[in-house]
């Protein structure tokens, strides 16, 4: 199970890498919104993981956390957005 | 009695609270701000008093004691310049009524001003290194607002770039308590000076303490971190001004001697050449940018700039003399910059122009103004009788005795530079036919608290023993950091609190 | 038996959010990232959930990951929603060139020139 | 004596009194400041029986004892004289200033300001201390400057103020120096102990330190050469002024202090070349200008240079005779000059112009004037039977006898050539006023008045008197005096008639020469035109000035440019300067503490961090920038997470969000990223700075994350979490029990915070 | 006002109550109900949904039938991206379509909403202002019409039950 | 009127904003023994009104609150400084903390920490602030 | 742990530097956040990395990290937000009101 952890730990980080990749590549702006969107979602993952991995109780406040900002964050960049920003 | 100490910290918050809560009402704020300011007053007195009989006063936070909780120390040092900044407000308080204009105070420069104080209270009592981090980030951030208050173009420009720079200062300010903690596992000042005693090795530790030196030497701008400085000074309400220049830069220089007197005790020789040299550096700095000025605010803040390279090289030279001249100079520079920005304001309102070559001619028609404007010129330049003089008389003196020849000579030579361009911006205002514009006349409440500490410097010249033997004291207090350890863990057996019990 | 179903969800959580961030990289336009965001990452990230929820029991762990479940559910298409509509109404370039069908266009445009023209119906 | 205090304070209390008395007095305060100087001269006077007898008069009152910094009054021979002179030539002068100053002018002011002055100078004279002396020598300055900006709405009174402070107040500077080196080696601020130390101080290495320092107060204040540039300028003040301070008072300060000091500092060979030496070079050089000068106040200015300079050559000579000789000529200079002013300022009154150009035959006009300017005169240039003829021989035969060989030959040639030019000004001065051709003042003149009459007529009967009748000036003056200096007893037996001898014969040269050179005085006058429109020393000065406030302006405009990136250059590089410093010189040692193994995804979240960090800055445009920074507080968040601290991943997390939709809010209606046009050099320069304060602080953390030279306190705070606090959650039992105090503080800053920006926003207005 | 109907939302919040603070317990239950009676009155008027316990018991089996085909369209749904995101030549027709729905209430329509995004290849893209028409981003497009149809008899025709 | 978002966004606002701040509630009660404080608590409710700003747009949220959040701040102030002061005042020192065990009929075993109080202000003050400031430059926006 | 944070913390300062020297002030801003959150990582690195559990007293009560540093940066991440809040607005407020976010340009106080 911990090996298996590990590499689901693995694997959620080098997809949270993508993610970036697209937050930093765009090119527009509604782009890095959804990897912004989907990193966060990957982030809570990962730290259900790592929950599941120390068996820590206390940080699974932090996954709730992750999901109810990455969609606070979300609505408000959406929202947000200028015409001029939209695109690079 | 040791609730005392954490009272002129409270008493502003409370009042800063009150203020909020009154709303847009001005008299009340007006009321209980300066009756808030005028407690904490009489608050410091009884501090001092309480201090000067008892010897230093701890005040342990929640009862937990040193090194864990939080503890205030007033010691002569702190509890004296926490008089010193509780007078100098209150007179400043009853400028900005009669200087901030309605709109103003109704809004919150009341809740503001009394937030500042909490800020520089905290930060002179605090005996706690991240809890002194605390309250300057209060004290700055307050003084943020305050600089940008009326929200002019300059003042924005000036408070984005003094909290910009500081701003970089608090994250080294951080490193060097994130590396203290790292290596010494505390953070409470006694503590710290007792086990940095008991060490062979200093490790790390010098490029803490020089980390804390300029840290401090952002907000006592030393040369290179003093650019926010002249922006600042000169941009923010004259009430503001008074206080920053007056007060709020000490609260560097005490920290320097704080750090250096208590903490890093064994370390000094360290970074005595940095301060030295910094600080001779600074003087010139601050003797070149009044020398540009016509802007009278902003020849204040130069020359504040000047008189904190006084200030810290005094503190440099480190022997019980310079340290003396150092105190004398906080005292002198706190009543008599502030008392010079007050009056700046007053003419400022007469004439209509902080552009000095747009002034002259106003001795005859506000010859008081002229002469308690002599008497802080002088009292800056250091013109005999005027204390001002003995602080400069005394750190050359330290100078000389402690084999700094070329430092003596150039703080003598900047003394004089000093004494000119003073001079030459009271000849500029004062003096000069007059161009022949009907004067505003400003607010007697606005004329009132620059005679005060005018006052304040003839007669604390003329009862200058007592002034100077304090001081002494004071230093020689700081000299023996263990009586302010001693008196820290005393409070641990002085104490019993629930926590006893529920051991 | 949890743990074997834990194990297994947590792989097919892992794979999916792996490909959604595949997905994410390959899709050639904004709104086809999004279809691959909002379904596979969503539905990744539930299903780890859901792992911690099975190993863990009946547990505030489990309790809040099920909590963690339904409000993402609940929230991601609404986000994908107003990520997409911003996208379009700020004309983000899309590959039009292999789109087959925009029923959205003309109401859109009708709509943007109603609000310069400032008329509010 | 509580009398000696009385008279010191005595100005100073009358002066704080003048402007209120002045409502009621108006112009007749003149009479009040002329009684109280009488009073003062009155009272001194009952001094001076004691002092006959070789006593001294001593009171002390305690200012700072700490400092040891009293109020220690002390009236010898040297002092009283001094305080009489200051306190009979006030009463005179403060009397005629009645009359001079303009009814329609600041009576008060003026008055107290002279008052503050006589104050001040009794305070030099009757100190005993040094620091106390020190203080009242800078407030005579002070004073000074006051009075010569008196009329503050001439440019020529502003300037000659400042130029008077200014080099007065840097040879005080240099005196203190010296004063405290002179401390240094005797231990001790007071005089009576200093005096005595004479020896010791000789041998000092710090000897010559503290000659010359204290010499360049004395010649600052005392107009010698090259510092008399201040006195000419000097004479924009009100007549009286010019004659009380800048000829007959103040200016003999330097004089006193050398003469004070002369037990101690005398008697070597760099004391007769230093003093006497700029004594004789002061005398040629005054004389010299003075002759060609066309305002009358300026030729007494330089002449008046230029017998400071011979007082000051007497007292530098080291010998007995020449102390003697230099008192009394002190004592005549200030009765001829003193009169002298006063009678220029009668012409200028009366004619309304000082300019010789302009005067001339004034004789039948204001006969008075001119007899009284004539005695003076006379007595300057050293004619019989007047004091001055006395105190010239005495000076001519005290240079004679000169011990230094080096300049036995050379000090009486300059005597006499600088009485040359004493007696050829002094020849001008009379002739061009009152003789020759009818000038064409501005007013047509007749005499001044009564009231005006009685001062000068007073100081004009003194020269005689000293020439005619020295005995009673031998014995109640110069004996005293003398022996105040000396610190022995001086038998002084002064007489017209010295009978004939070299100081005749060098009189008969002098008188000689002066008439050879008084028809070349306008010759004179157009060479120094012509040089010193070229080079002067106030050129030099005004010079000296302009540099240094124009450097002020260049380094102030090149350091505070008002661009902020270079004030963070400044900051950043010496940030880590420091830092980086401590690494080399104090060989503070980087091992870092490993207590623990990165895991690979640890590793990977990590190298996203940096890389995340990285991306904000090419971020392209405002809104990238900013949702790349808030993937980096969410990856710190992580970091958080990592490292075992929940709270703050929670706090991290959401605080960023809140921080993303205020940033949101703001680029909302910011401009674009304008493009930097940054050159490729600065780019790197920028990002060596960058990398330097990235890797400084990485050091710092390398040096002591972990090094825990002792435990940590947080042991305590595990243990006492749940019993003292109530509380699992340390973090939170630390935030709002052990350190709650740091919580109060972080939501006050964020109260304040909010008003900052409530108080921003609310003002409406915008460009 | 219709206060007395706020019991049912109060016990909804107790629910999460319970879930947050980890457990099912009459304590948890009852600090729930305070905490959640907190909630309404803090912020009541945003609580304008009003449900009458009748109604949503009648909604139970509809509910049942949706959970399922919600599941299996998730899953399917999954699939298929999984499937053009990882084929090396991605074979997508991408475009947006109206779509009329049935819905008339809220709820009803964000259902439907969100029930796509979820669900294969689509995404509700926008809703016009009437709320009667969804636009729909689809990945791959054979007509438009089929799309349409799968929507109504895959969702639509479980949601309306559920929620209208 | 026009709507600042979407009907979809506004319904899933509606049924998300209880359970965030049910959930700040819950971080604010179990900070002291778990992760969670006035602090975090604070800013999640702000996080959740924030929420309602931006769908629902400023103008209808305060309609809807209608309460001036700067109140708030003080409010929370005084609370932080009372307690502080009431245990100065009871003489044990500024800001001590007191414990109370209680045995109540079903929570069972129950302590009642005086520094939650102060937790509590640093609630009000966070929300106060972080709510007005956005919401002022929220308008500012608008 | 200890060497590649360092190194993380250093990039942060060193982009965050990066950034503050740019004419942008917008830029200068995100550079402090970024500085800020390199110090607030200063101080949470500064405890070292004993320990293996968050400083929650449960059972078994070992292998606690230090919470002391927790708690200092709680506070300082607190700070740092008032602080950023506010120079944003008045960023926001001196672009109103010079119409500019050049730092190359709002250099009226010079000299
Ligand atoms: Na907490
Ligand atoms: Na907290």
């Amino acid at each position: 199970m911990s090996l298996l952890l590990h590499g689901a730990l693995l694997v959620v980080a080098c997809s949270t890498v993508l993610c970036l990749y697209r937050i930093v590549m765009g090119p527009s702006v509604p782009d890095r919104i959804v990897a912004f969107d989907a990193f966060s979602t990957n982030l809570a993952a990962v730290v259900v993981l790592l929950v599941m991995r120390d068996g820590l109780v206390e940080l699974i406040d932090v996954v709730l956390v992750l999901t109810i900002l990455g969609f606070v964050g979300t609505m408000a960049i959406a929202k947000y957005i200028k015409k001029g920003d939209i695109v690079d | 009695m040791n609730a005392l100490v954490p009272l002129p910290i409270l008493l502003s918050l409370a009042t800063a609270i009150v203020t909020i809560f009154l709303g847009r009402s001005l008299r009340g704020k007006i009321v209980v701000s300066l009756g808030g300011g005028g407690a904490t007053f009489v608050t410091a007195l009884f501090l001092l008093w309480t201090v000067w009989s008892r010897g230093p006063v701890v005040h342990a936070m929640g009862s937990w004691p040193p090194p864990f909780g939080i503890i205030l120390v007033a010691d002569l040092l702190s509890s004296g310049i926490v008089l010193l900044a509780s007078g100098v407000a209150m007179v400043a308080l009853c400028y900005s009524v009669g200087y901030v204009e309605e709109e103003g105070q109704r809004l919150a420069y009341h809740p503001l001003f009394h937030l500042l104080m909490m800020g520089i209270y905290g930060a002179f009592l605090t005996g706690d290194i991240f809890n002194l981090f605390v309250f300057f980030e209060i004290l700055l951030i307050s003084s943020y607002a305050l600089v940008a208050f009326a929200g002019e173009d300059y003042q924005l420009e000036a408070s984005l770039k003094y909290a910009t720079i500081n701003l970089i200062a608090s994250a080294a300010f951080l490193l060097a308590v994130g590396g203290l903690y790292g290596v010494m596992g505390t953070l409470n000042m006694a503590d710290l000076s007792l086990k940095i005693r008991q060490l062979h090795d200093a490790g790390p530790l010098p490029t803490i303490f020089l980390l804390f030196v300029a840290v401090f030497g952002v907000k006592a701008s030393i040369f290179p971190f003093y650019f926010w400085l002249p922006d600042a000074h000169s941009s923010a309400p004259t009430p503001i001004s008074a206080m920053l220049s007056g007060i709020l830069i000490k609260v560097g220089a005490y920290s320097i001697l704080r750090v250096s007197s208590v903490i890093f005790v064994p370390l000094w020789p360290d970074v005595q050449t940095w301060i030295l040299t910094l600080a001779a550096i600074t003087m010139v700095i601050g003797a070149c940018g009044a020398l540009a000025q016509s802007d009278v605010k902003r020849l204040l803040a130069y020359s504040s700039v000047g008189q904190m390279g006084y200030i810290i090289l005094g503190l440099g030279i480190g022997t019980p003399l310079a340290l003396v001249s150092t105190l004398l100079f906080i005292v002198n520079h706190a009543l008599a910059k502030a008392m010079l920005f007050l009056m700046a304001g007053v003419v400022i309102e007469a004439t209509g122009t902080r552009d000095m070559g747009g002034m002259g001619g106003l001795a005859r028609q506000m010859p008081w103004t002229a002469g308690a404007f002599l008497v802080g010129v002088m009292a800056i330049a250091g013109v005999p009788p005027l204390f001002g003089f003995f602080a400069k008389f005394l750190l050359i003196t330290a100078a000389i005795e402690a084999g700094y020849g070329f430092l003596a000579a150039l703080a003598a030579g900047l003394a004089i530079v000093t004494l000119w361009y003073l001079f030459a911006a009271w000849q500029q205002i004062f003096w000069r036919e007059g161009n022949g514009h009907a004067l505003h006349a400003p607010p007697r409440l606005m004329k009132g608290p620059g005679f005060v500490l005018a006052g304040v410097i003839v007669v604390g010249t003329v009862f200058l023993n007592p002034v100077v033997n304090f001081l002494r004291n004071v230093e020689a207090q700081m000299r023996q950091p263990a009586n302010y350890v001693t008196a820290v863990f005393e409070e641990v057996s002085h104490r019993s609190g629930p926590s006893e019990e529920s051991k | 038996m949890t743990d074997l179903l834990a194990g297994l969800l947590i792989v097919i959580g892992t794979f999916f959010l792996a490909v959604g961030s595949i997905g994410l990289i390959r899709f050639p336009d904004v709104l086809c990232r999004m279809q691959a965001t909002t379904k596979t990452t969503t539905l990744g990230a539930c299903t780890i959930f859901l792992a911690a929820a099975l190993k863990f029991g009946y547990s505030p762990i489990a309790l809040k990951s099920i909590l963690a479940l339904w409000f993402l559910l609940l929230t991601a298409p609404a986000g994908a929603h107003m990520i997409a509509r911003a996208a379009y109404r700020g004309r983000v370039p899309l590959a039009t060139h292999r789109m087959v069908a925009d029923d959205l266009k003309e109401v859109v445009e009708r709509s943007a020139y109603l609000s310069e023209h400032n008329i509010d119906l | 004596m509580i009398l000696l205090l009385v008279v010191l304070l005595c100005p100073f209390v009358a002066a704080a009194l003048t402007p209120l008395l002045a409502r009621y007095l108006g112009t007749r305060t003149g009479w009040w400041a002329a009684a109280v100087a009488l009073g003062n001269t009155l009272a001194l006077l009952s001094l001076l029986p004691p002092i006959l007898h070789g006593a001294t008069v001593q009171y002390t009152l305690s200012w700072i004892p700490v400092l040891d910094a009293n109020l220690t009054l002390m009236a010898d021979g040297l002092g009283l004289f001094f305080a009489l002179l200051i306190s009979f030539a006030g009463c005179l002068i403060m009397a005629y200033g009645r009359f001079y100053l303009d009814p329609r002018e600041q009576h008060g002011k003026f008055f107290a300001y002279m008052l503050l002055f006589m104050g001040s100078m009794l305070g030099v004279v009757l100190t005993d201390n040094l620091i106390a002396l020190f203080v009242f020598w800078e407030l005579t300055s002070l004073s000074s400057f006051l009075l010569i900006g008196f009329w503050d709405d001439r440019e020529a009174s502003r300037y000659g103020a400042t130029k008077a402070l200014l080099i007065t107040a840097s040879g005080g500077m240099a005196m203190l120096i010296g004063f405290i080196l002179l401390h240094q080696v005797t231990g001790s601020w007071e005089l009576q102990s200093i005096l005595h130390q004479g020896d010791v101080i000789r041998a000092s290495s710090l000897y010559l330190p503290i000659l010359g320092l204290v010499f360049l107060g004395c010649m600052t204040k005392s107009a010698q050469t090259p510092f008399h540039i201040w006195l000419p300028n000097a004479m924009e003040a009100p007549t009286p002024v010019s004659a009380y301070l800048h000829s007959a008072t103040m200016v003999k300060a330097g004089l006193y202090l050398v003469a004070r000091l002369h037990p101690v500092l005398s008697g070597t060979e760099a004391w007769v070349y230093l003093v006497a030496g700029v004594g004789m070079l002061t005398l040629c050089v005054g004389g010299f200008l003075a002759l060609a000068q066309d305002d009358l106040k300026a030729l007494l200015a330089y002449s008046t240079v230029s017998q400071l300079g011979l007082i000051m050559a007497l007292y530098g000579l080291g010998t007995a005779q020449g102390v003697v000789a230099g008192s009394f000529h002190l004592m005549n200079h200030a009765a001829f000059k003193a009169a002298l002013f006063l009678c220029v300022g009668m012409v200028e009154h009366e004619t309304g112009t000082r300019r010789l150009s302009q005067l001339g035959g004034l004789w039948g006009a204001m006969p008075w004037t001119g007899v009284f300017t004539l005695v003076a005169a006379a007595a300057m240039a050293g004619l019989p039977p007047l004091g001055g003829f006395v105190s010239k021989e005495l000076f001519y035969e005290a240079t004679l006898q000169v011990p230094e060989p080096g300049v036995r030959t050379l000090f009486p040639i300059l005597a006499v050539v600088g009485s040359a030019f004493t007696f050829a000004y002094s020849l001008r001065l009379v002739y061009g006023v009152f003789f020759g051709k009818p000038g064409h003042p501005p007013k047509h003149p007749h005499e001044a008045p009564l009231g005006m009459r009685w001062s000068p007529l007073i100081l004009a009967a003194c020269n005689p008197l000293f020439g005619l009748w020295p005995a009673p000036v031998d014995h109640f003056l110069l004996e005293p005096m003398a022996a105040g200096i000396l610190r022995e007893v001086v038998h002084v037996h002064l007489a017209l008639w010295h009978g004939f001898g070299l100081p005749l014969v060098m009189s008969a040269v002098t008188i000689a020469a002066g008439l050879v050179l008084y028809p070349a005085w306008a010759r004179i006058q157009q060479w120094q035109g012509d040089v010193f429109s070229r080079v002067s020393l106030d050129a030099a000065y005004d010079g000296s000035l302009h540099v240094l406030s124009r450097s002020g302006r260049d380094v102030s405009l090149a350091l505070q440019s008002g661009i902020l990136r270079r004030y963070l250059l400044w900051i950043f590089s010496f940030l880590s300067l420091l830092v980086l410093s401590t690494f080399i010189w104090d060989r503070v040692s980087v091992v870092p503490v490993e207590a623990r193994s990165v895991l690979s995804y640890e590793g990977i979240l990590l190298v996203l961090t940096i890389v995340t960090s990285i991306a904000v800055v090419l971020a392209p445009r405002p809104l990238p920038a900013v949702i790349l920074l808030g993937g980096v507080g969410y990856l710190v968040g992580i970091l958080f997470i990592l490292l075992y601290a929940p709270d703050l991943a929670l706090t991290q997390i959401l605080i960023e969000t809140v921080s993303l939709i205020l940033f949101l809010l703001v680029i909302y209606r910011l401009p674009p990223f304008i493009p930097e046009h940054a050159s490729p050099g600065r780019l790197l320069r920028d990002g060596l700075f960058a990398t330097m304060v990235g890797g400084a602080v990485a050091a710092v953390i390398l040096a002591t994350a972990g090094q825990g030279y002792f435990p940590s306190i947080a042991e305590f705070f595990l243990r006492e979490s749940v019993p003292g606090g109530g509380g699992r959650n340390v973090v939170n039992v630390i935030l709002i029990d052990f350190r709650g105090y740091d919580t109060l503080g972080e939501v006050t800053v964020l109260a304040i915070a909010l008003l900052g920006v409530f108080t921003l926003l609310a003002r409406k207005d915008t460009r | 006002m219709k206060t007395q109907k706020l019991w049912i939302l109060t016990v909804l919040l107790a629910v999460v109550w319970c879930f947050l603070s980890g457990g099912f317990t009459l304590a948890n239950f009852l600090m729930g109900l305070l905490m959640g009676t907190l909630t309404l009155v803090c912020f009541r008027p945003f609580f304008p949904w009003q449900p009458s316990p009748r109604r949503l018991l009648q909604k139970v089996p509809a509910f049942v039938r949706y959970v399922p085909r919600f599941v299996y369209e998730l899953i399917k749904a999954n699939l298929q991206v999984a499937y053009l995101a990882l084929h090396p030549q991605m074979p997508i027709r991408p475009g947006i379509i109206a779509f009329r729905t049935r819905h008339r209430s809220p709820l009803g329509i964000t259902l439907l909403a969100n029930s796509i995004t979820l669900t294969p290849g689509t995404l509700t893209m926008d809703v016009s202002s009437d709320g009667h028409t969804l636009y729909i981003h689809t990945l791959d497009i054979a007509h438009p019409e089929e799309v349409r149809e799968g929507i109504r008899q895959g969702l639509e025709d479980y949601t309306v039950e559920v929620a209208d | 009127m026009r709507r600042p978002t979407t009907l979809i966004a506004e319904i899933v606002t509606r049924w998300a904003f209880p359970v965030i701040f049910l959930f700040a509630l819950y971080l604010l009660l179990a900070g002291h023994n778990n992760p969670g404080g006035g602090f975090i608590a604070g800013v999640m409710t702000a996080a959740a009104l924030t929420l309602q700003y931006v769908v629902f747009g400023m103008r209808e949220v305060q309609r809807v609150t209608r309460s001036s959040y700067l109140g708030l701040v003080a409010l929370g102030l005084t609370f932080a400084l009372g307690t502080g002061l009431g245990s100065l005042v009871l003489g044990w020192g500024f800001l001590k903390s007191g414990i109370l065990h209680l045995t109540l009929p079903i929570f069972g075993e129950v302590e009642v920490v005086s520094a939650v109080v102060f937790d509590v202000g640093v609630f009000f003050i966070v929300v106060g602030v972080t709510v007005t400031i956005i919401s002022l430059l929220g308008r500012e926006a608008a | 742990m200890t060497t590649l944070l360092a190194m993380t913390i250093g990039t942060l300062f060193a982009t965050g530097t990066f950034l503050v020297l740019r004419r942008n002030a917008l830029k200068v801003i995100i550079g402090l956040s970024l500085i800020s959150h390199g110090a607030n990582l200063v101080l949470v690195t500064s405890g070292g990395f004993a320990g293996n559990r968050p400083p929650i007293i449960g059972p078994g009560g070992v292998g606690y990290v230090d919470p002391l540093p927790q708690a200092l940066v709680l506070t300082a991440i607190v700070i740092s937000f008032g602080v950023t809040a506010f120079m944003v607005v008045l960023l926001y407020r001196l672009y109103q009101r010079t119409g500019t976010v050049d730092m190359d340009q709002i250099r009226r106080l010079r000299g």
